[in-house]
């Protein structure tokens, strides 16, 4: 099983989730994040003085699933997500070694 | 209101000279301009208590997913007791010399018209200052069961209450009736309002039964910030409530207005310094609670005790409240859970015994001892009187419609949610969780 | 405002006698400090209306990342009006005797000063006050367009607005024009400010489209709260805009100050009694929205009907307005962000009508029938001059100033950022991130 | 404050005529219950502002771990300023005739009653209406030192300061003493509420030293909606500031009005098209300060000049408190917090002087230059009196108690916990971590 | 070491926080998410329209442990966070490769 | 690749921030979390009761780096954000399989 950890912009979360519906992913955990990168920050004023803010708000998908499904969800996801300007973010795959549906305390692929 | 049996008739004489729109030879009053702009800002004000005042002050205080059903109850009593007061609570306060309840002559507002007066104002404006105290009575019980009333039974409750408490205490009290036939004192309504709604909310509290982790988890307030806002336009509001109960602009609306601010000022810094040498820091809470039970117990006796005196009411107001909520309840172990009882209850209830105690010579007619004991036979008879109806009101009710209380699970979810589909919040600026859902209809 | 040609001249006299300031055997009014006294009250709850009970009625409804902009729109338009109702606008409005639009006469309030009187007020309190109500009416109109404008684009539509649509229709009504010439009754501004700023938001929020993500995509309220607070705010300073437009503190101001609590409370629990049986459970937006709803509908009305009048006047209200919002709406398509049109415009058309339906018999002077048609005749030229004519400013606009709406991108990243450079919330206590910028300047 | 020697004599005797409750020949004023209802609504006005106006206001600027110190500083200032001013401030400021100071023979309110009058209102409403300015003017400058007093030292800095620096000021001004002999105009508080704390908070400002990470870090309001309501009820409240200084429900209160409102909006206008052009995008925060510039200038100016001379002195507003904020604070590099200094300070200075260079004949008793010159005589007295005062308070303050500043560890973990044990905020709806306590006692 | 990250209903944070205390876990990281998954969401009503929210509150415990307390934990969570009911959640078990202490710079499970 | 998960206390964000600048680090995902720990929490009083606080404010920074980096970003960061008092937080590294950037689809470290 993979961790897919992905970052990307907050308007982009709707395509997201329907692309991963589509491939067959039941299950999701999104958060709101803040992130630093190429992609410039705004500008904002307060009276008069000027600030750069280049914490930029963003939405973390994380995804387990299962190692067969890495690449097609992994494709699925820089479709979605994909504007072409800077700042569209990361996908970034992490190794998991257990999953354990609480409710039931089933575990491995079939947990997912 | 201003006691409109007894005391105030030779009051009004002594301000009829000065009141310079008044002709002393007349014997009918006459429409005073002055008197009804005060009246109709009074009733604005008043209502801005509830909406959005009480509304703010209780919401702020519930956790994140109840605050829409605490605003709603606000709402909704402002929709339902007005409607049910032009209909039948006015008359049943204010019509006819029943001792325990008046009349249904004034039904639907008969016999009312533009011209009808009540003493200098427009009968019409003295119905709706009195329907705002009809609105914000029942409200005030809502802190003591919030998070886990059902919003029908809410509905009912409140209905019910108003007919078989507020209007029979408001018609004895201020409308003739037995109580202020004993002389009892109560300008604005420590008995009528404070009490009433304080002794009923603790039964109603202790009948719906504990919150869900009352005791085992702290359950925080939400938003101190409103909260704060809620207390402030409370204060604003009050001077409406108390110096509008004189039903004039003069003198003792004056008087009233600045007892009304000195009480709560003088409650507000006993509170913080208790709880500074008790807890060690003083509390943003505390002095807001302790602004609000300063104006409560400061209101029966605003037009009968100088400012001086009104320290001494508010100084009480401010020892007694803080023992009410922050030692007897948890005692008690009763789940009253914004308070109403402690601030309301008390508050009331020393307010309308401090009446007699510091009241100034120019408001006492017989003697002082006397006038004690009237005050404290109508605090028992109050203390006695609503707690027991409603209680009766719940036992009925429970039979008729079952529990009054949401499921376990409606409670764990949020009365928000349970009671009425929505959310507070969607996630601060810049976040687009809260725009993840998808369109059904 | 006072309807003052026609029906006011008698209610003037019916309470000369009783209004104790006044002396029936001078021919001139003199100044009443109590009638001052509560336009002076009146004014200054009209304004609440707007800063801040509007702006956060509409605040909250927007995602966000708009509730600035939003804000904003109300603040400027308290600005921006203020200045040309100085300037320009009081004149145009209640100077001279045209049949369509004032004159210039009292431009920069030449020829006032402050012994100068209006009835029995100080003319200056009457220009301030019906200041307010130009404030309030273009501001009333950004709730339609919400999330989309330019702020450029905003500034210029409702001066324009203000000068070609508001202060003809004020003078029509008000100021001894057309529509008061047929005997039409608008109290408080029924036809002058709802249907005006309602039906014009329709035409502007379909001329600047829908926005993005409309009908595909849910575009929930950031913050209900603030939309309760803002309501009980309208709800509050709505009795210095009906009981302020007899301009005195009489028995009119009473009634028209009952009626309006009453319709208001009337209307907000019947839209909850169809939500209730329609989708299965009571909302506080639904209340909220109600509530204005109510307000709306009993502003031409509240002079003219009895409090129980007004119930009919508000349960129509509820149900009218509920069918604008919750069925009409989805069924055309068209996207009047926050309701405008299904709110003022159909509120105002409804209770300009009800005027008639529901009217007293102290209030009616002709025949009832007569009286249904020269409502429905002002109902109907309202209906088409606004629209009309803010369609051909909208076009002028876009000839002159290009596209009246933000870039794509600007709308997806929010007005406050693009127009203002401001975000509303850093992210709550205890939080930093929203600290973490680097300053430039 | 009706300026009550010098010019305020012959505009009441203007007036008596007109005022219809006045009867030109009796010597003796009687109560007018118009005036009443009005000096009633006003007072209540001005507790708004400062709760929940001010605190709002900047409750919002500050950040979210101190928006509690904010709140509390103003309802403590309520708290603690209204009891002083019963017991010795009124006294102090308005009873017996010396230069710089009252005497004590009203402390305690000695002598007044309900019957007592002021003018045409009781003196009781006098005396409340006054209290509330000796409730804002120290709170107004909490904003200076912001986010880093401890409570403590904040309680015995506004008591030191009211009985040393306002009570002194407000009877020179206004209770007969020096600077009203020279004939200065100050109509509603120019000199003694916002120069005086203005200068003064920049004094305290300076002290105090600055913020962690000021200059290096910004620190962002963390709440503009909050800024912008308590903007709104500012404006709403200082018409009862302003007119309410008349004392009266007359022609003079209505100009004091309209000229509030005008200036205000102004000022709004000018400051917007400034940052447009300077920054690029006008703020709503800009708006927001630009409203309360606007009403610190019209202040002492609101009844001596013209709606016209109103627009002057507010776009002067504008211009110079803008360059005061956005230009010279940077430049000189002081830390007041939310600008106290850039808006009460040089808004109240302008205004002062604008007050003679805008004068309408009407007010006019003197020469033209001459009036100028007093008015710079008594602002350069304002100007040196307060913060030489101030200064000397606080050294002693420090002497006596040590450090006025909380320990740099309390001030990063903010002052709502470090002061009060609380926070503002338990995270958005649906969350839960707020919630991750546990019970100690 | 071992990344032991768990979805869970957020009402079962005090519970879950109890359980790990009582193995002797002294350290973990909480924060707010939404998931998506088999469980049903709920609707909200606005001016007479409907939506499904089928993004819901819960809350993501994480915690680093060494390899040899991974089963205890799992079992601790899975017992204190069940309620047997649809969205539960899920237990994931990462691999970790070093763990270091700022304050002192020590690394290793000494670390944790 | 390593994933380096940092949890730091809240007003050491500039300077850690700044700290990976300057050894080149482009990008990075913060996030506002709760912490557990062995630092006491705070008191917190409500109309005479007294609560502990013991979920602490903390940030979570996330940045994936390149093999070779890991030590020097761990050497930066232990550095920038201790204060040498309790709660400092931890640094726990993870391996990461993949990473890909959105915009281009480039993968391994030059998707960083
Ligand atoms: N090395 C990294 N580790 C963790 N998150 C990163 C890293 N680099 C970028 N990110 C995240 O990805 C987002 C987008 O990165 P950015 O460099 O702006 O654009 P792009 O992905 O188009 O190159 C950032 O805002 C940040 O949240
Ligand atoms: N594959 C997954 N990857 C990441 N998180 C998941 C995954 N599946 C479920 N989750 C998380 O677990 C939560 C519960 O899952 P759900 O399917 O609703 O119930 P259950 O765990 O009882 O089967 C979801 O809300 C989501 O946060
Ligand atoms: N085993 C752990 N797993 C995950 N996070 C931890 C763990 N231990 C500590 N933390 C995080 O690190 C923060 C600091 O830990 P703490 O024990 O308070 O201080 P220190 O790091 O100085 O020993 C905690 O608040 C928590 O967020």
């Amino acid at each position: 099983m993979k961790l897919i950890k992905s970052i990307i912009k907050p308007f982009k979360l709707e395509e997201v989730r329907d692309a991963l519906n589509e491939l067959g992913v039941q299950g999701m955990t999104v958060s709101e994040v803040r992130g630093f990168g190429r992609q410039k920050g705004h500008t904002e004023l307060y009276r008069g003085a000027e600030y750069v803010v280049d914490l930029l708000p963003k939405i973390k998908i994380e995804v387990v699933v299962a190692d067969e499904s890495v690449s097609s969800v992994i494709g699925a996801i820089t479709q979605a997500a994909a504007t072409g300007k800077i700042g569209d973010g990361k996908i970034f795959v992490l190794p998991v070694e257990e999953a354990v549906r609480i409710r039931t305390g089933e575990s491995g692929d079939t947990a997912l | 209101m201003r006691f409109r049996w007894g005391w105030a008739i030779p009051s009004a004489a002594l301000f009829a000279l000065a009141a310079g729109t008044a002709h002393a030879e007349e014997a009918l009053p006459e429409l005073s301009a002055g008197d009804t702009a005060w009246m109709l800002t009074s009733s604005a004000l008043v209502l801005m208590m509830t909406i959005p005042g009480l509304a703010l002050f209780y919401g702020g205080l519930v956790r994140g997913r109840n605050v829409l059903s605490v605003l709603m109850q606000c709402l909704v009593s402002a929709g339902l007791m007005s409607v049910i007061w032009v209909l039948v609570g006015y008359s049943l306060a204010f019509s006819g010399d029943g001792a325990y309840i008046g009349d249904l002559a004034k039904m639907g507002l008969a016999g009312i018209g533009p011209e009808t007066l009540s003493g200098t104002i427009p009968e019409y404006v003295f119905v709706v200052f009195q329907g705002m105290f009809a609105i914000i009575t029942p409200a005030l019980m809502l802190g003591a069961f919030a998070e886990r009333m059902r919003f029908s039974a809410y509905l009912v409750f409140i209905t019910v209450w108003l007919l078989l408490v507020y209007a029979p205490l408001a018609h004895m009290v201020w409308g003739g009736g037995l109580i202020s036939g004993w002389g009892a004192l109560d300008f604005a309504g420590g008995l009528v309002v404070h009490m009433s709604s304080g002794f009923s909310a603790l039964v109603a509290a202790i009948f719906l039964g504990k919150r869900q982790g009352y005791g085992s988890q702290p359950l925080p307030p939400h938003n101190l910030p409103f909260t704060v806002i809620g207390a402030a336009l409370l204060w604003v509001g009050w001077f409406g409530f108390n110096a509008g109960s004189e039903l004039a602009a003069n003198g003792i609306a004056g008087l009233a207005f600045i007892n009304t601010n000195t009480a709560t000022a003088m409650a507000l810094l006993v509170w913080l310094a208790i709880e500074w040498v008790h807890l060690g820091k003083p509390t943003v809470l505390g002095g807001a609670t302790a602004a609000v039970a300063g104006l409560v117990a400061i209101t029966p006796a605003c037009a009968f005790v100088t400012p001086i005196g009104a320290l001494y009411v508010g100084a009480g107001a401010g020892v007694l409240c803080y023992l009410a909520v922050a030692v007897l309840k948890p005692r008690l172990g009763y789940d009253d859970s914004l308070d109403v009882f402690g601030v309301h209850g008390i508050g009331g209830a020393w307010g309308a015994i401090a009446t007699a105690l510091f009241i100034a010579p120019f408001a006492l007619e017989g003697a002082w001892g006397a006038q004690l004991l009237t005050q404290i036979k109508s605090v028992a008879f109050t203390a006695i009187f609503a707690p027991l109806v409603t209680l009766i009101i719940l036992f009925v009710m429970r039979a008729v419609m079952g529990s009054l209380r949401v499921e376990a699970e409606q409670e764990s979810e949020g009365l928000d949610l349970s009671q009425h589909s929505e959310s507070a919040y969607s996630t601060g600026a810049g976040s687009t969780l809260a725009g993840a859902f998808s369109q059904d209809s």
